[in-house]
């Protein structure tokens, strides 16, 4: 006897725990089990994109920390790489390596908390979560010796770096890169075969590499389906080609591939800050700028591989003190494509699980 | 590295499948006819040397006179990547062809595009609004929004 | 003998005590005016993470929740029963014992069978 | 236990749903022009109370205040400063606040961590009605005190005080934890002034 069961509609709304911030999905649920799902953007819309029009080119960088607010030195690298690319200003050598430096910490510090965002919703209250964030304010030490912001550090500059680091960075950072990989495999021994995240995660929102593709889908995401597809090894940007580091990928594409993906990817990153603390060389960090860039009319889209996955600035410039248009080709949203598809036919906190592996940051879905 | 193709070489063998379709190819974009942006894009799409099967960014920018509306492909396996423009002159209501069946990550780019920038993408499944709620007069980044 | 019940009436009166109190005191506090009262008719609706909830909720739910409300009932009777049988279990010696592995028997069968019966998986 | 199959893909047409909350935010837009004043006023006027009700009030005051928990309420990147307050390194729960409370219903403080946007402004509005009474509010970072560096965009609400009263105003984009603290200790030193007893 099958009892016709009514659906009944859900929102999983702005204001909750485990949205990442202010995203909404509105569930129509049979019982427990999703039937659709339609997600809902928007609460956070600043448009970032119009206020750019109205600054200069060196204005826009606090703009764009504010984007993907917790991986910020990437959004002002992306953003300084699209200006050097329409202008065509040389970068001195010293500041391509404090670039890539700060990028690589930047990575492990979002790669913290997606990790420890994504476990606190698994189920582990906090406790994976402040461990995390413990080594997180160290992170946070090196970037306040650099820029002195703990959060959004505008640290970057057309041509260069705002400042030079202090002599007393480099023991610091020494320090973290000797001590990280401890922390890390003290993570992985707490984490990789606990059997309520196998339980939980494995097989749980499997994305298959053709759909990943097809939905323009991009950073550990799909490198967790097994696509390798890296934008520092497929189009190497300022310095990475001198580095070597592999591309760690997941075979299935499923929660926990994702999970092993962030976790591998920390360990490459500290490889490459080793390698740039040896070959840095000293000189001056920024070249001689005008203080009102005017480029030449045409366009640029530069993109890097932020902790989210592919951010690209796309500027048009008019041969005015500002750009023309500022498009910002945000990872998060693109990733938000798929969320559908794998969420329909699980239940609810399977959704929550998969919404937080793909760990998206709200700013920079809504710019 | 990732080759920009040139636009001019991709225009010469578009040319001859979709004969008057590429209005103008320069050294790194090619514009075409929004009428035939479809089977342009189903073409780069399929065919096996070009196979751009990954779609970066789709933006739209306003020229005061005409909306460009710009596409980057990449292919993953070929590691090249191609920019495709195209135009629309009216300013009342913009439409181009979406490409939502051939590449589904397009779906909520064009969403935002109608709603920020106004240009309605005819054939798309689920074109409103996207950051901003239903009852909102204009489209700001439209360079005449107040 | 009699001093056994004094005990079952102190507990009592501890109960109701108890009971009283905590049933009191916010009404109390309130006419104290310690705990401010300023209803309003958002305050009173349902939080569905600060939206207004959609359509109706008394829909007809999936039939898997009941079966579970079921099978605890069943399993809980026998708990209740299980108290004053352990509470004195030496008076009762092999006799009682005896008499409650069958009853206890009973209960499993009926357990087994829903068991088997996969009405426990979590579809 | 076959499922009816759904008719289309939503049950409901949400397209008119949308239309709804859409005038709910063109409506609070047009109401909420003006800042709400803050509740202040009566800190400064000199309130003759009598010795017992002040060591009443002193004792609820310093009761409400050394447990405020604080409601979510977390847009933007000030909630990553509000979160790294409440991690081991700037212990928030030394003050009291032991949990960022998911529902409104358990918390008494909301920390407007964030942007605020006319499209959350409804939700923001919502959660800080169905908060319990003694409630508080303090507006974080520059974008809650006046909308910061996105003041002039056409989506953000310039200031958390149009929406909730606002008590206690941390600057700073985003303020570091030991503003926010700081901040919190006034919020502390402003409930125990305050007359516990309403009348």
């Amino acid at each position: 006897m099958a009892i016709k069961t009514e659906p009944f509609v859900l929102n999983i709304g702005p204001v909750h725990p485990s949205t990442h911030g202010v995203f909404r999905m509105r569930a129509t649920l049979d019982g427990e089990v999703i039937i659709d799902m339609e997600p809902i953007f928007g609460y956070l819309h600043r448009g970032i994109e119009k206020l750019a029009e109205e600054r200069t080119y060196t204005g826009v960088i606090p703009l764009t920390d504010r984007l993907d607010y917790i991986a910020s030195m990437s959004n002002n690298l992306a953003y300084v790489l699209a200006v050097e690319k329409l202008v065509g200003i040389p970068v001195p050598e010293r500041a391509e390596y404090l670039r890539v430096i700060m990028a690589e910490l930047q990575r492990i510090a979002a790669y913290l908390i997606a990790v420890g965002a994504f476990l606190n919703e698994c189920g582990a209250f906090f406790t994976p979560f402040l461990y995390m964030f413990r080594e997180r304010e160290k992170i946070i030490d090196l970037f306040e010796m650099v820029s002195g912001q703990r959060l959004l550090y505008n640290y970057m500059r057309v041509g260069g770096v705002s400042q030079d680091i202090p002599e007393e960075f480099l023991p610091a950072l020494d320090k973290f890169v000797r001590e990280m990989p401890g922390f890390i495999d003290e993570y992985d021994r707490l984490l990789a075969e606990n059997e309520i995240l196998l339980a939980r995660a494995k097989g749980v929102g499997i994305l298959t590499k053709e759909m990943a593709i097809n939905c323009s889908v991009s950073g550990p995401v799909l490198r967790a389906s097994g696509v390798k597809w890296d934008i520092r090894k497929a189009d190497p940007y300022s310095i990475y080609d001198r580095f070597e580091f592999e591309i760690p990928t997941g075979e299935v594409g499923d929660c926990y591939d994702r999970y092993r993906v962030r976790i591998e990817e920390m360990r490459q990153s500290l490889r490459i800050i080793e390698q740039a603390m040896e070959q840095i060389p000293s000189g001056t960090v920024k070249s001689e700028v005008p203080y009102l860039i005017r480029p030449p009319a045409g366009e640029a889209y530069a993109h890097i591989e932020t902790p989210k996955g592919e951010l690209g600035f796309y500027l048009v410039s008019d041969n005015s003190i500002a750009p023309y248009r500022c498009h910002i080709r945000a990872p998060s949203l693109m990733n938000l494509t798929v969320l559908r598809e794998m969420v329909i036919g699980w239940k609810i906190q399977d959704a929550i699980i998969i919404f937080g592996s793909i760990d998206i940051t709200v700013g920079e879905v809504d710019r | 590295m990732i080759l920009a193709l040139s636009g001019k070489e991709v225009a010469a063998q578009l040319e001859q499948q979709f004969p008057g379709s590429i209005i103008e190819s320069s050294e790194n974009n090619l514009l075409a006819k929004s009428e035939s942006l479809l089977d342009i894009a189903e073409y780069l799409k399929s065919s096996p040397e070009l196979d751009f099967d990954y779609l970066n960014y789709i933006t739209a920018v306003d020229y005061y006179d005409y909306f460009e509306v710009v596409y980057q492909f990449t292919s993953l396996k070929h590691n090249h990547s191609l920019v495709l423009k195209t135009r629309c002159y009216d300013r009342e209501n913009p439409t181009v062809p979406s490409i939502v069946r051939l590449y589904q990550g397009a779906d909520f780019q064009e969403r935002e595009i109608y709603d920020l920038m106004g240009i309605s993408f005819n054939g798309h499944p689920n074109l409103k609004r996207i950051f901003l709620w239903e009852g909102f007069h204009g489209h700001p980044l439209r360079k005449d929004y107040l | 003998m009699l001093a056994n019940y004094g005990y079952v009436g102190l507990f009592l009166v501890v109960a109701i005590f108890f009971v009283v109190t905590t049933l009191l005191l916010p009404i109390t506090l309130r006419f104290l005016k310690i705990v401010p009262k300023k209803p309003n008719p958002i305050k009173s609706s349902a939080f569905e993470c600060g939206m207004e909830t959609i359509g109706k909720t008394w829909v007809q739910f999936n039939f898997r929740y009941y079966f579970y409300a079921l099978l605890f009932i069943t399993l809980d009777v026998l708990v209740v029963f299980l108290y004053p049988w352990a509470v004195d279990l030496r008076q009762l010696g092999r006799f009682g014992f005896i008499g409650m592995l069958i009853f206890i028997f009973i209960i499993v069968v009926g357990y087994i069978y829903a068991w088997r019966k996969k009405v426990l998986e979590w579809k | 236990m076959e499922v009816a199959e759904p008719a289309g893909i939503y049950v409901y047409s949400d397209t008119e749903l949308d239309r709804a909350e859409g005038e709910a935010i063109e409506s609070l837009k047009a109401h909420c022009q003006q800042p709400i004043p803050d509740p202040d006023e009566w800190l400064e006027e000199e309130v003759r109370r009598n010795i017992l009700l002040t060591s009443i009030d002193f004792m609820l005051n310093w009761a409400r205040r050394s447990s405020l928990w604080p409601a979510i309420c977390f847009p933007a990147c000030c909630a990553f400063e509000l979160i790294a307050a409440n991690a081991s390194r700037f212990d928030l729960s030394r003050f009291g606040m032991e949990i960022l409370r998911a529902s409104p219903r358990q918390a008494d403080l909301m920390i407007t961590a964030g942007t605020l946007t006319w499209k959350m402004a409804p939700q923001v509005k919502r959660i800080y009605d169905q908060m319990a009474e003694p409630k508080w509010v303090i507006a974080m970072g520059a974008c809650g005190i006046s909308g910061g560096i996105f003041r002039s965009s056409y989506n953000v609400v310039p200031g958390y005080n149009r929406i909730v009263p606002v008590d206690v105003y941390v600057p700073g984009c985003p303020p570091r934890p030991e503003a926010l603290i700081y901040g919190i200790r006034m919020l502390h030193h402003k409930i125990s002034k305050g007359r516990a007893i309403e009348g």
